[in-house]
């Protein structure tokens, strides 16, 4: 095991990272921007570096200080967190190179996975279902056709030099389909200068779903419960929850299996999560895998019981996986709501400043990962997530009310949060029965004024 | 490789004199005239108002001799931060540092069989090399980014140094005199 | 169910019934004595009642204040929590006579297991092991032998008149008894003006374990993993955890089964605790029943996944027990540190003051129960216990790792609490190993310096 | 049984009064010369100071008239907790309350086809039954502990009273003569 980790990460999953090493008996280092002397990562580290100036890009993502500030503390391995550095293939190989252990992936794997269209190739060898649709650009209309009856309307033509909505058309039947063709090409050449086109299956309010999965060096694998995270703003998670309400035993095991296919494709030793679209058929389509600890993996731990940084640890280290597919029960339900230094009555524009009063929920089945106190100063150079509540009830109504009273507890003064926007959230009725997809927040809170 | 020092033993010694100038600073600037700072069984006391003459005398006699009476190295940690915290509140305002500006092993010192870039009085100027740092096995040559008089190195030869940590204490309004003095001596 | 329910108490268990309450959405009055204005228990609380001025016997304890404030707010039910008026005859039968529900058992059963003789009395009736000796006094040495020879030696003869140590005298074998009978009835008609003794079984060194149960009007009961509170300062519980390191599945089935016993032999239809003494050769002995939810809980709630408050308010309000005694399962560790406002260095004594700095633990199997918040003021009027700090692990080392991370994170300042002294437990190596009895404190952490 | 009115609705009021009352006292112990608090849409806000000759002088007219402008019955409760805020503080504070010592629901009179045992601008001696406050059925005639002239009746009739919470708002240094007149009205 290792002796001594450094964590190039600040806030909350620093401290929750910096906890589990604690748990395990391991010396931990933090590292800090100037902006963060003092914050209580740094405080309940066994030691501290000073590693550069307030901008990230000077200091949590400066790979030099971070590696120097292992050299001279010895620490013997990093842990990333999410963001920054997390999924950064330089960074993984420069601690190889200093003999440090990287806790995560293999730069390799990092690479196969970070690359969309190579992580989608990867996956259709290996037979986990992707989004269906022509292999390359489509020229021929009868092909499109042809296409478009095999996989199933509705469709959606998208201009192979687009992105991001633009020169893309939703098509619902054959006789809209080549005129969506047609003028789809012409407005690429028109906007790209590129006519191709290609024609992909179009899902319709999506419900993302993914599956944290656990690999070790022997080739072991298993998933965990599942977890819902189709309540998002603009493709941010904003409340995640444990297990889906739109996933039956028989699906999960159908999802799980292919989540442990997609991470035995690459060879993957380490916690990860696969993350799938589901429709409203109960299909579901490859949509990425973040070779990294989430943001949302406690809701995991509460409905598995599993300590999946301490997992990831020992994983990192060289330990077998110890846990047993058929043994992993599910406990309940958990959900998670992201608490946001930012004002949802104004889009959500992130807020920075002093904490005055401060009181965090308590009581059964309530768990709070912070890296704020009372008197804490929010800088205004990082992600505005200041706080997780994560709840677990005996089923889904108990954790919805025991989440509705614990946001009724959550007192932060000061700055604005998005606290009161979670409690319309928890009271929503479709929320209540489950009825969420990726289109939620938009349709359903916002539309409520 | 060059020997190492590990990490903690000596920057102790470095914040404790940051944080009792951020304290001079604090003083100085608010409408304060006592203020107690306490952690970890070290307390700290400032206190101002209408000064008793007889103690500014003593302050003033006390800064006229300063550097003479400080140590010319470094001193075990405690010594040396107590000395700190004796020394005079006015006497530390005026001295600046130089801080590192990356995160390393400090040598004082181009190779260990060369003797030290940098000694306590000697007069440095902007640009001129004073250390070096080595980080992720390259060794790096610092540069001053200001001059003045060495009054103490506050990093000990093969400790690691962090972003911003003090390095030296300087004095950047030595006296002309005293500077030509200690330049003669040098070279005798 | 209730419609609203008025918690006659303060502090922690104030909050703890509001937020099952909340959760249930029933609405909650909380009664405050004039220190209390303004604390948790009245913010959350949907309406907040004064009921006097700051000394309990005046308002906590201030039967019509309280049953007025239920009749102006239109409270249905009361909740006593513990200590106060949780076992008090009287404001049960008050609260009956005014068609307000108590909730907790009834009046009788009170009385039945509030007077310890006569509880004693009910539970050798049932066939629950009490500790063996003499049915009355004894007056021939013969008659003492006789029964010394079958209940083992040790033996401890007892001044009928004595209490609190007084007039005891423990002997080891048949040579002292004799002397020790004659030496027991001078010194009581010196001391009491009685000469008469009995004769028990001395349980050396015991540990505490009690058994959570649960019942309803069917008269179905159940028994929930044991408690184990052996770490006591002067009768005090300081530490309790669940399943006890000295009851296995055998020993625990044996014990519940009994537990049951005394509960049906008094027809139990609410939550209580039936307390045992376990000696080390795995006897153990009806100590004495608690009619009331109890301030270490929570472990329960945390290894058995029961919410009890909840359950105690269905229970109270009429619901059958829908809980089956097969399905209940043990899930890890847990154990309570009760943090007090005491200095451990000045034999425990209370502080009051107001709380400067403070951090609450937080992270993975951590759940804190707690009135106090920053900038609190503790008045110097009630119970000096601030604060409940629980842990669950997947096991009992992890359980305790967790604990000693969780105290090293929980900042209070500006007054002395017992977290220090809660560290040097966790880290004796003695209580590491399960190694606990009654003496525990005296002999392991006292004896330490 | 009498017609009760459920709680919460009256004691708002009562509550925001202690709470001005508070304050004045705060600031006229302390050393401060403005304090802002604000909470739920409502504000306070008090300045010392030099005071401005035309603010004192508008403050004494303002004492002067104080009883002739106040309203004499209650009001609803936005109407008169606006109206407290505006009152002069100095004004305020030369006044003191009669509070209940249980809890229990307010009744203005002895039965319910009596007349009000006490009306605003009525003088009331120590020991004078002043309400009736009902508890677990029982009904307690309640005696002023104090006397004065009855500026405000702080509860309504049938509705609910906690511990400590003001009931009669009193000034304790009514003139004497405006007594007298005041009685000669009555008895009219």
């Amino acid at each position: 095991m290792f002796k001594k980790i450094l964590i190039a990460n600040r806030g909350e999953i620093a401290l929750r990272v910096i906890r589990a090493c604690q748990e395990m008996k391991i010396k931990t280092v933090a590292v800090h921007s100037e902006a963060d002397n003092g914050s209580l990562h740094t405080r309940f580290a066994d030691e501290s570096v000073c590693i550069g100036p307030a901008p990230s890009d000077e200091s949590y993502l400066n790979i030099p200080n971070i590696i120097s500030a292992a050299e001279i503390t010895g620490a013997d391995a990093i842990h990333p967190g999410y963001g920054f550095l997390a999924e950064n293939t330089y960074f993984a190989e420069v601690c190889q190179s200093c003999n440090i252990t990287f806790i995560g992936p293999s730069k390799e794997v990092i690479l196969k996975m970070g690359d969309k269209s190579r992580a989608r190739k990867a996956m259709e060898k290996a037979g986990v279902p992707i989004i269906p649709g022509s292999k390359g650009t489509i020229s021929k209309i009868d092909d499109a056709l042809k296409l478009a009856r095999k996989i199933k309307y509705p469709v959606v033509v998208k201009a192979s030099a687009g992105g991001g909505g633009k020169g893309m058309r939703i098509v619902q039947n054959q006789e809209g389909l080549k005129n969506a063709v047609m003028t789809c090409q012409s407005e690429a050449k028109a906007a790209f200068g590129k006519e191709e086109v290609y024609l992909e299956k179009y899902i319709s309010k999506p419900k993302h779903v993914e599956f944290q999965i656990l690999g070790d060096r022997k080739g072991n694998i298993i998933y965990l419960p599942e977890r819902d995270c189709s309540i998002q703003r603009r493709h941010q998670k904003l409340v995640e929850e444990s297990p889906s309400p739109a996933v039956n035993s028989k699906l999960r095991r159908k999802m799980g299996h292919a989540a442990v296919k997609a991470a035995k494709a690459v060879k993957y030793t380490t916690v990860g999560t696969v993350e799938f679209l589901l429709d409203n058929d109960g299909d579901f389509y490859f949509m990425e895998m973040n070779t990294r600890i989430q943001v949302e993996h406690p809701v995991t731990e509460l409905v598995s019981g599993i300590d999946l940084v301490k997992m990831q640890i020992k994983l990192a280290a060289g330990e077998k996986l110890n846990l047993d597919q058929d043994k992993i029960k599910i406990q309940g339900n958990a959900i998670e709501c992201r608490i946001n230094a930012e004002d949802p009555d104004k889009d959500f524009l992130p807020c920075s400043g002093a904490i005055s009063n401060y009181i965090l929920p308590g009581g059964p089945g309530v768990r709070v990962d912070t890296g704020i106190y009372p008197g804490y100063n929010i800088p205004p150079f990082y992600d505005s997530m200041i706080a997780k509540l994560i709840v677990i009830g005996n089923n889904r109504q108990e954790a919805i009310a025991r989440m509705e009273r614990a946001l009724g507890e959550f007192v932060i003064e000061g700055i604005k949060t998005t606290i009161p926007f979670h409690t319309k959230v928890m009271a929503d009725e479709f929320y209540k029965k489950g009825e969420v997809n990726t289109s939620f927040i938009q349709e359903r809170i916002f539309k409520q004024g | 490789m060059r020997k190492k020092k590990s990490k903690n033993s000596s920057n102790k010694k470095a914040k404790e004199l940051v944080q009792i100038r951020e304290f001079v600073n604090l003083i100085k600037d608010a409408d304060i005239t006592e203020l107690i700072w306490e952690r970890d069984g070290t307390k700290i006391s400032f206190k101002r108002g209408a000064p008793n003459l007889d103690e500014q005398k003593e302050l003033a006699q006390k800064e006229a001799g300063a550097y003479e009476t400080l140590p010319p190295g470094p001193k075990t940690e405690e010594e040396s931060s107590q000395q700190i915290k004796e020394e005079s509140l006015s006497f530390l305002e005026k001295y600046t540092t130089i801080k590192s500006h990356m995160v390393g092993t400090f040598y004082n010192s181009l190779s260990e069989d060369q003797s030290p870039l940098v000694k306590v009085k000697d007069i440095i100027k902007p640009g001129q090399k004073i250390c070096v740092i080595e980080a992720m096995k390259i060794m790096r040559e610092i540069s001053a980014d200001k001059g003045g008089k060495v009054v103490r190195i506050l990093v000990e030869d093969g400790h690691p140094v962090e972003y911003g940590q003090d390095m030296f204490l300087i004095d950047p309004y030595y006296k002309k005199e005293e500077a030509s003095k200690s330049l003669k001596k040098k070279h005798k």
